[in-house]
């Protein structure tokens, strides 16, 4: 947050005269680059940029005692941390709660919509069931860290591979794959309207992100349905603005999903 | 949304419109606010919806050491929510987890719009929201609480936020859900609001809903806000009454 | 302890000519209120108000582990929380050494009284036993929280249910009943002694409590035995000031058991 | 007081007037105390106890940072007494427990009255007891040793304090109960005196006990210290003789 | 080192000269290394050594708070060396394990003979290395990473420090052990040197070697170092090319 | 690191002279002293005194879950506290990281040396294996804490009584011993080189430690094989230097252990 003051003025000037200092529309996101299967280890990966922003998601299985009040469904836990190389800002320690709000936001899109089958992950009900880790590790924060954070979470997802299960041991192979992690199709993509100066900006830079209001991150699956919302920081919203946000988050997370195949 | 197996008891949440409590669709639980419950604290709030039940206590505006919390230009709110352990079905570890340290930042973020901070710079207002007793929403009845102690703290405020939550339990729409209602629904969606400007400062959601959906759970938060509004004014009118 | 020097100067001359600013007698207590059962989850709750001090209890019952030197008996736990609303000097954080001297001189006032009969906790020896959990809340500190937390202690146990056990899915129904927790007549109750000028004074408000040398926790149970004590601060006592302060809580614990029949 | 089963070769823990180390009712274990045993601390001193055996080092007066943690008026008397991790039967972790924060603090209650605070503002006195062996009566030997170690760092003070326990094993009144009696007795009295003026600066008691009890658990206790006071001078002055 | 019983695959790790991925025991996996990968950081690197993958990033020099952290005489450097939860076969836990501390020590240990540290006082310099994918010699390509980082910050530098490591397996000295190599082998030697004079900065050693094996290890890593320095000058030559 | 500059300047110009302040050779340890059994409730314990340095080590053993990918073997658990008595230097608090440092160099003397026969210590395969905690406390460092270290772990556990185990009650009998730990005949010592003024000192005082440029630990086995190194601190060596430095610990380990009867 050490931008200077006049900076900040000078973003938010331009675009009440509806122009953005990268040249780009409102609604328009810098280019989008995926590479899989990064992560020799892990069950899946992706490392998602979006313009220099950062993001790398692994995807760890493993076996795990399930809830007592879910006693057949396998576990999604998803957590998030920032490096303290991905911005001047960033301090290592206990998760921050900006990461908190990070990993929840993204966790709820995948939780609520059922992406992940979770009553397919039951290996003995009440006793052992398949755990899935999301972790999210944001490597360069140039903005838009949820919407690039959620990509990366849904790619890997989309790519897991179970590891093998040894019932004669009960131990996990992890280098050998017992085919994919059961997936339902539904897709679920965070989008983010950024509010400056009363307009909706998507994919703000991390300079556009320090002068927004606030934000609201709408999660939809293929079918055009709400399952996560999240507005962030201390500004306020209408309900109008609300719905428009709720608008352009289905269009753009079904371009999205045409665009990267999910 | 937590997804565990339906129990017999809950196998239906609305019968012929009635819910399992017994309340219609747009009606909230009962709703008890008090201003003023600490002695210690610079303002205090005590607020039950259902049987959940919640004490605001806020300290402050001071000056805080290590100075570099503080703010140059306006004050610093800091919002802490805790459940206490005994406050839940399974006792909770005392100390902050990730839930309850996601709820202090968006509480915070939905009381923030109604303070006047930059009147008071370099200073910091702290809220304590402590959950006695959880039954659904209690983020939504800590930040109404929240709002009533800091106006109780004389803290300068554009006006009061309030919070309910609107849901769908059986696909029906339905206002401020209950314990089972939350658990066993397809969606939840708290929403704070202002009164002096009806602008939303929290909004979160989770299950699924069409967009419809969405747009008739906000006209529905907005009503029991309305109602809760009235309730956070009277609190505060009841406690200068008694002093006078 | 903001208190200012002229303030405490004050107090202590006033006591030394035998009075208290809210003119009450030395071995006087402020009113005594006690609600129950305001925790709908909790298997038992009290809170006591002692003047303007208020002290929530919570009585939680699950089942876990026994402890392998005695695996037969249930286990009792207690802690204690000071709410950083209960005075401008609590902070939040990991609990002080105040709150950890506080629940472990009621614990002991609990456990070595035996009130809480852990021979009848026992689900399956050495596998699984009762624990009860005992939270207390310090939710505003006008003075004298041990006597308050005692008797909030106290009252939540002699109400407390235990929840059902279904011994064929091995879960708990925390939501259904079996009965009271077994409990002996012994109605452990702490009375606090604190020495101000050489002279002892029951349940001082904040003010009083913050002249006083030392305290002195005695709790007895119903037949006049002592079943714990507990010097706090930094002050000194004689043997005849010990032998007095043992006098003194024997009575009012008598007073106060059957004022608030326990 | 821990309430375990008692096996067999503890069932009786008096037999005509022995306890099962042979000792009589009256009588203490064998005690050792040395002073200024360790090169870095400033002050140092270790007891034995029959089987307990600990380390006591101080460093100070010394200014600290933050300085908030010092007193305006008076200095400060810092404690920190820790278990080793192989002194007890079952592995103890390590860092703070419950137990050892409430010691730390009882024990700097029981020190504070011994030394002239007031005469050296804003600086802090450190000091650390370890815990090598422990074979119950812990937190009265560390008391006794550091005052001994306090003494032995040149820190002006008014007079030595010492702790030792009274207990009841058997119905009868014993004074310093070692680890079975402690284990399977019924109450124990930890009790510091401090010399210079006979009152006592730390009680604890748990278990089970009649007035008439304590008084005479109260008796014995004294016995105990003016024999520790006598343990403790000898220490200081064995050092100095060393030295001369 | 690790000690698993060896799987069958495993049994041999050597046969007729060639390692289980086909090298030769001189041989080192393919390396790949940028200098300048990241926006934010001040300086940046990244490293392939096989499938081990690690990300270096350099924030500073800056004056940082608490001042106590600093040196009055020469700058401080900092170095964090972390394993992503998903780099490794189990998932690790999130946050600093006692090894990854140690690791941080001796990668701070070995990079800072290159660096003029005396030449900007009371300053620190930030070195992060994270590790997203892990299969031996982490710390080895971390430092070897770390160092380039360093020089793309364009902290004033004596010369570049590489490392590798040497080890045993089934009785064969062999440059830069794999991951079963690790796990099934007898010994390992990571190396660390700084090119400006050939000095050994980082060693250690867990195994079990005769003497003339650890100068075998030794001459070994030298020419493992040397092909390394040659990697990480042509990556910071890279990068200015790019940017020319 | 209070030291005045005048002092470390003296103590290097001394040496340089080829001369210590104590009179003592550069490769000559101060007089070591042994004793043993002083704690109670431990499996085995050794205080070494090198001096005035001063180092205690318990050993406990207890039973616990093996690790998956060793299922049959027992467990080495190696850990180092300094007593904040033992230097101005330290303070409490969570291990520093020259504990850290200190227990893993020592640990890896210990593990691959195999000296503790972990294939003995399995009690029901998968389940059950004994653990063998080894736990350092520094009580006063006037230098050479690692050799101290080193000594009084391997004499402990020469003298490690194993507690019984009782098979009917699956419980530990800590105070009934069932023989010794098993042990190989290796006996590694760990031998540590300070290089100070590009000259090589054996067994530092905490002074002569504070001007050393770095360190090497050398732990060598019976048979004159190495187990385990580790330079320390920011100086460099030459790759001559480490040979010269891994001849003189054969040599003085293979001293130590004659003298120790180790």
């Amino acid at each position: 947050m050490s931008m200077l003051v006049q900076n900040m003025q000078y973003i938010k000037k331009r675009i009440a005269q509806g122009e953005r200092l990268d040249g780009r529309g409102f609604l328009e996101f810098r280019d989008i680059t995926v590479e899989n299967g990064i992560i020799s280890k892990a069950e899946a990966s992706a490392r998602v940029h979006i313009g220099k922003t950062d993001v790398v998601v692994g995807v760890k299985i493993d076996t795990g005692t399930p809830f007592p009040d879910s006693p057949d469904d396998g576990i999604i836990m998803c957590g998030a941390e920032f490096s303290s190389i991905a911005s001047p800002d960033f301090e290592n320690g206990p998760p921050g709660i900006d990461s908190i709000e990070l990993s929840r936001v993204i966790d709820r899109g995948i939780r609520e919509s059922h992406l992940i089958s979770t009553e397919k992950l039951c290996i003995t009900p009440g006793e052992k069931v398949w755990m899935v880790f999301i972790d999210i590790h944001i490597l360069n924060d140039a903005g838009n860290l949820l919407d690039a954070a959620g990509l990366a979470a849904l790619i890997a997802l989309k790519n897991a591979k179970m590891p093998k299960y040894d019932s004669k041991t009960e131990c996990v192979i992890h280098d050998e794959s017992d085919g994919n992690l059961p997936l339902s199709d539904v897709s679920p993509v965070p989008v983010t309207l950024y509010k400056i100066n009363g307009e909706f900006l998507l994919d703000p830079s991390w300079e556009e992100k320090a002068v927004s209001d606030c934000q609201i991150t709408v999660t939809t699956t293929k079918d055009g349905n709400i399952t996560a919302m999240q507005k962030s920081e201390s500004g306020t919203m209408s309900d109008k603005e609300v719905m428009k946000a709720i608008d352009l988050s289905v269009k753009e997370g079904a371009k999205l999903r045409k665009k990267l195949k999910l | 949304m937590m997804g565990g197996t339906r129990p017999d008891k809950y196998k239906k949440l609305v019968v012929k419109g009635k819910r399992i409590d017994g309340r219609k669709l747009d009606e909230m639980r009962p709703v008890i606010i008090k201003a003023g419950v600490l002695d210690q604290a610079d303002g205090s709030a005590y607020i039950e919806v259902g049987s959940t039940k919640i004490l605001a206590g806020v300290f402050g505006p001071k000056v805080l050491h290590p100075k570099r919390l503080l703010d140059e230009d306006k004050a610093v709110l800091d919002v802490s929510y805790a459940m206490l352990p005994f406050s839940t079905s399974e006792r909770a570890r005392p100390g902050p987890s990730r839930r309850s340290k996601e709820i202090s930042k968006v509480a915070k973020n939905a009381l923030e719009p109604s303070i006047f901070l930059e009147e008071a710079p370099q200073v910091m207002i702290s809220l304590q929201l402590d959950v006695i007793s959880a039954d659904a929403g209690t983020r939504a009845a800590a930040i109404t609480a929240g709002s009533v102690a800091l106006a109780d703290a004389g803290i300068p405020m554009k006006g009061l936020v309030s919070a309910c939550a609107a849901g769908k339990i059986d696909g029906n729409i339905a206002l401020d859900l209950c314990g089972p209602e939350d658990n066993f629904g397809e969606a939840d969606m708290p929403v704070a609001m202002l009164s002096s400007n009806n602008e939303i400062t929290l909004l979160q959601f989770d299950g699924d809903m069409t967009k419809d959906e969405v747009s008739k759970s906000l006209e529905l938060v907005r009503k029991g806000n309305e109602y809760l509004w009235s309730k956070q004014e009277e609190a505060l009118r009841g406690k200068y009454k008694e002093v006078d």
